[in-house]
């Protein structure tokens, strides 16, 4: 077991966990606007994948993407600098939360339509056996994507076409304040999967390592030969939908029972375990994450906001 | 007894729907986080206590479905209330309300009436971003077969609410979320505002400001700013956008000669331009000053506060666009998306 | 075996034929505009399922819906009207042939937006199932569907609602010029079904018999209970796609193979078979089916055209 | 070698798309039946054989996705054209074209560009009933971020369509299923039209007449009947939607001092309006008399021969209001929808 691997990704989940309490602080204060999706609970899914991913393969996400962007980019400063509707964020303010792109680095949004970047992730991975690169597209999406039509369309064309797109389905067990079992009369989102046929399979995506495992040897089938995969990752997150949402929906139990399997706990425990961390070691993780966040908002308190009168720029080319 | 009592524009839609729901058991409310939830917006809120699982419907994320499923209801007889979380979304079922909903009763001959309501949220809030921030009235008054309702007050939003539930075509009624914590008088007693008819909001006798929904308030800001500097601007706000109340606009502006037009959506073949067209068609030799449009600039929404606030229509923007009308002196103002 | 019903089957199978031959020589004429979708070979599965229904179930189709219009409504003056445009028609000339409605018999379209009646049919199970009426719904649609949004949404709200709506796939084997195998990635649309879930069979859609037997069995099943049920009857149609196409992508003998399956001469020679009917009697039900569609197009063609000045009736009630 | 030769509509938009996949590698063509079927209209008929099952791309009936492909595909660089067997059925894929295609470029600050083409034929062909006959050019032009092209002769339809495929912007580009047929002269050697920029079909000094795709036929028709009246019509193709030529629309009404505008959808909140608006409120001070439009009626397309032919502007409606509006003697026309 490679101890470097496991502090990287270590250290990759705290940054996307102390980047949203620093995100959600913020908003409290008002300084972050609009809606914002918390992703905590969830980072083993998002490290896990885009580890496992070779830089040139492509990302594409939700509004709840802080921490894809951040395990794509390492870009703190710009993602807050965005949440902080600034010019020097990612998207120079333009995109918010919901919104954040990096073309140079493969991370393609930031989509806030339930289901509509399903058809995009397919595209992007169209275009690569096209052009007969290898590259592969991670596309992710959360449970209650399962129900909607371009979820479907999505899926039936990256099968016709052997596209290579890995769906990620992050499965958190909300839709909002909508349970799973309310929305789909089958257990696994992963069933819906095998209509098209598309390979799926299904991990617990509280452990970053079983993630990155399986992204890993999807990955590997997709370069050798171009065709669609699905995983399906149970998670939870621990939070509200957005920070506006007191999530009352959720029993304090069953939260509690989650939280037993914060990743970050379980992989801590891992390290420890396997004897190649300290509770010295973390402390310094945490230090050294909570010093590039502090960084990261500073950087967005100091940034200007966009120009007004640059607010018709790239409407068109 | 009917004494109006003040509450928000929530709970006024909220009234408009329990009533609605108490009177016919026909209505029935669906769609995302209506029921457990209380409505994204909270304004289902208590509904599912009072009326049950059976008419209080939580629906998957699949706009398409149930928009089509409520179509389906409404051909046999049933009468849905069918909420879009936001109207942005609705676009993923635009064919179910453009292709099926606005053709069925006159490909039919008339055989089915099609009495649902379409509803919930549209326009900006605050910082939601290109995806989130649409005023999409005039795509869908461009139809015909559909109706299409934007109210502005608590009061308006009952009674329209109400009207357009009893109404045997579907209708489009579009919320705002920034408006439903405004608090306005709303009558106790049973309120119904027919649809189609427009109303004063403020009366005035040098410019009229023809505008609905949030943008009200924006004219009516302005106008309150115009008056002190001696202009006195009536204000008539449209309530219904299809059918629309053209008697009210052509009465107004024959009495004022002049016309401003404030619209949240984007210029370009919106509503805004619609009532332009009817006034210098039909008003065209009552007019002293062509008819100016004020709408949000000619863009997707952007995030930042900063340009936001200068994308929508704002009172200065208003007020400016008011005076160049009214001295009609500076050279008349380029297309709508400049108007600053 | 109940001869009077093989007898009705048939009579009603051979009058949807003769309609649709002579709506296709009025066509050729100029008498008949537009698009006009045949369903020549595949009259089995509307006269079977529509007679395993009863009259208080509901019927929602596609644009090539003629012969459900004739078993649910026996109307052929008010269809073949219809589709001359003229003001007898069953929708005044309105509607035309891809959109025939008869309210009072519950017959709800013809729809032409592919998949877009689907949550449509559900919606009119869910006003049954909302009432506490045990009417059925039956919703007509072809294999080029499966892979719509709006199915998919259609039969996902079903399946999560059990609604009693039944879904009748009827698998022609083409989408326009394209065959299944190019746009579906397995072998049966039966098997998307399963993955809401939706209980599904797989019939031969020119035995007449054996369609109508696996509808009775599902109406009996909604009834009791209700719920959705998906049935896909594997038919063809001998004609074109519309009568405007040639129908070129489709080779000679593959046609041949398919019109040996006749529904017809299937129902025929099984009659024959059991001693219920003659060639004699045959000649006799073809004579008074002809008889029966010249009339409605003896009444089509003396019937006037709607009047100029109603255009705007019926936008809004 | 240049000298034009006498082709179809069809044949022209078929060797724009040849002469774009012919000159960049990264364009394809996508869409139902546009293969082995050689396109439901044939418009692609023989680019299979040509370009091959890499490049001539047959989808299965699923718009949203195949839409979605297509961006997802122009993010990355390809260059897609897809086709929409009609611009009916792509309002199943709405919220693709206006949440996503429209949006991206802006909303991630320019770093994207999204060189894509959606075509298809649009409006009434004849007798296709109400859920296949809609002109649908002013929905989408209406939102920021999509380019819409209607042209209205087979050289035009070249030229645009090849300098819409080399466009960096969504471009929706709507035929016609009547035009396809149409022949006119196309130049054999390269041959590109600007995108955004208006053309006079007719020139003429008494009225101008604003239109585009279709509808431009009609309105020749109908100025050379009032040629033999006195009345000289000039008409004025827009051929690109949006961006919209206002100078050129204003200029020839500084000309004419008297504007009609011909579309063929519906009245509401409709193209004809943004132009009615431009004209009110740019030249209003150089208008003898209102703009006037002439539009389908106010109703979803009856199947009926004898009804489709009211819904539709024909050249005698068009005539009607052209001797209204130079006359200006009757009372100034009502609303488009009652113009017959
Ligand atoms: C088409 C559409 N409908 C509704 C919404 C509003 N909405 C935003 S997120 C969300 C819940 C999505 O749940 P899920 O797919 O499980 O993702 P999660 O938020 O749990 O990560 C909803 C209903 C939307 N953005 N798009
Ligand atoms: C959304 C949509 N896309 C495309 C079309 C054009 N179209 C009409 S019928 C058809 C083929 C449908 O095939 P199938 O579902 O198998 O039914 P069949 O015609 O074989 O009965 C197509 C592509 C349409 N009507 N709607
Ligand atoms: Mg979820
Ligand atoms: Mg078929």
């Amino acid at each position: 077991m490679d101890a470097a691997l496991l502090q990287g990704l270590y250290r990759q989940m705290l940054l996307a966990r102390r980047f949203e309490e620093a995100a959600a602080r913020a908003y409290a204060q008002g300084k972050i606007k609009g809606f914002l999706h918390l992703y905590i609970g969830q980072e083993a899914v998002a490290a896990g994948a885009i580890s496992a991913a070779a830089p040139t393969d492509y990302i594409v996400a939700t509004y709840r993407e802080h921490a894809h962007y951040l395990a794509r980019t390492g870009d703190a400063r710009g993602a807050m600098a965005e949440l902080y509707g600034k010019a020097t964020g990612c998207v120079g303010g333009r995109g918010g939360s919901m919104h954040l792109f990096d073309a140079r680095r493969r991370f393609l949004g930031g989509w806030a339509i339930v289901g509509g970047h399903l058809p995009i992730a397919a595209g992007v991975a169209f275009a690569s056996k096209y052009r007969g690169e290898d590259d592969a597209t991670l596309c992710f999406f959360g449970d209650g994507t399962a129900n909607m039509g371009a979820f479907h369309e999505g899926l039936a064309l990256a099968s016709q076409w052997k596209l290579p797109v890995l769906f990620i389905c992050e499965n958190n067990q909300y839709a909002m304040g909508t349970p799973l079992y309310r929305t789909l009369a089958v257990d696994d989102v992963a069933v819906r999967a095998r209509g098209y046929p598309i390979e799926a399979e299904i991990v617990n995506g509280d452990d970053v390592l079983e993630v990155r495992e399986a992204v890993r040897h999807a990955i590997e089938h997709m370069r050798r030969e171009p065709r669609p995969f699905f995983l399906e990752a149970k998670t939870y997150r621990f939070r509200g939908h957005s920070v506006a949402d007191p999530a009352k929906y959720r029993t304090r139990e069953e939260v509690q029972k989650w939280m037993e399997r914060d990743p970050l706990k379980v992989l801590a425990e891992r390290m420890a375990t396997l004897g190649i961390t300290t509770d010295e070691q973390l402390k310094a993780v945490d230090d050294d994450v909570r010093a590039e966040v502090q960084d990261a908002v500073e950087f967005a308190e100091q940034s200007p906001a966009p120009a007004a009168d640059t607010v018709e720029e790239h409407v068109y080319v | 007894m009917s004494e109006p009592r003040v509450i928000t524009f929530r709970e006024a839609l909220r009234e408009a729907l329990a009533e609605e729901m108490e009177r016919d058991e026909r209505t029935f409310l669906m769609g995302e986080e209506v029921g457990h939830y209380g409505g994204a917006y909270k304004v289902s809120d208590g509904l599912l206590a009072r009326f049950g699982e059976r008419r209080v419907i939580d629906t998957p994320i699949a706009e398409t479905g149930f928009a089509g499923v409520g179509i389906g209801a409404a051909m046999v007889g049933l009468r849905p209330i069918i909420e879009f979380m936001t109207w942005n979304f609705a676009l993923t079922a635009f064919d179910q309300l453009v292709n099926n909903a606005a053709k069925l009763r006159y490909m039919s001959n008339g055989q089915f009436m099609l009495p649902i309501v379409f509803r919930g949220p549209s326009g900006a809030a605050h910082a939601l971003g290109a995806q989130h921030s649409q005023a999409l009235e005039s795509l869908f008054a461009h139809v015909p077969g559909l109706k299409v309702v934007v109210p502005s007050t608590p009061a308006d939003g009952k009674g329209l609410l109400k009207a357009a539930i009893r109404d045997d075509d579907p209708v489009c009624f579009m919320e705002s979320e920034v408006m439903y914590a405004l608090k306005g008088p709303v009558p106790a007693a049973e309120h119904l505002v027919a649809l189609g008819v427009a109303d004063v909001k403020r009366p005035g006798r040098d410019l009229t400001v023809v505008t609905w929904g949030k943008m009200v308030h924006v004219a009516l800001e302005a106008a309150e700013a115009l008056a002190g500097e001696g202009i006195d601007a009536e204000v008539l706000d449209l309530r219904t956008i299809r059918p629309l109340d053209a008697a009210a606009i052509l009465d107004s502006v024959a009495k004022t000669h002049r016309c401003l037009i404030v619209q949240e959506g984007w210029p370009f073949a919106g509503v805004a331009a619609e009532v332009a067209t009817l006034v210098a068609s039909e008003a065209f030799d009552l007019l002293d000053a062509p008819p100016v449009r004020v709408t949000s600039l000619d863009v997707p929404m952007p995030y930042a506060q900063s340009l936001e606030r200068v994308v929508l229509p704002s009172p200065e923007r208003t007020i400016a666009a008011a005076r160049r009308l009214v001295g009609h002196d500076a050279p008349a103002p380029r297309a709508a998306a400049s108007v600053r």
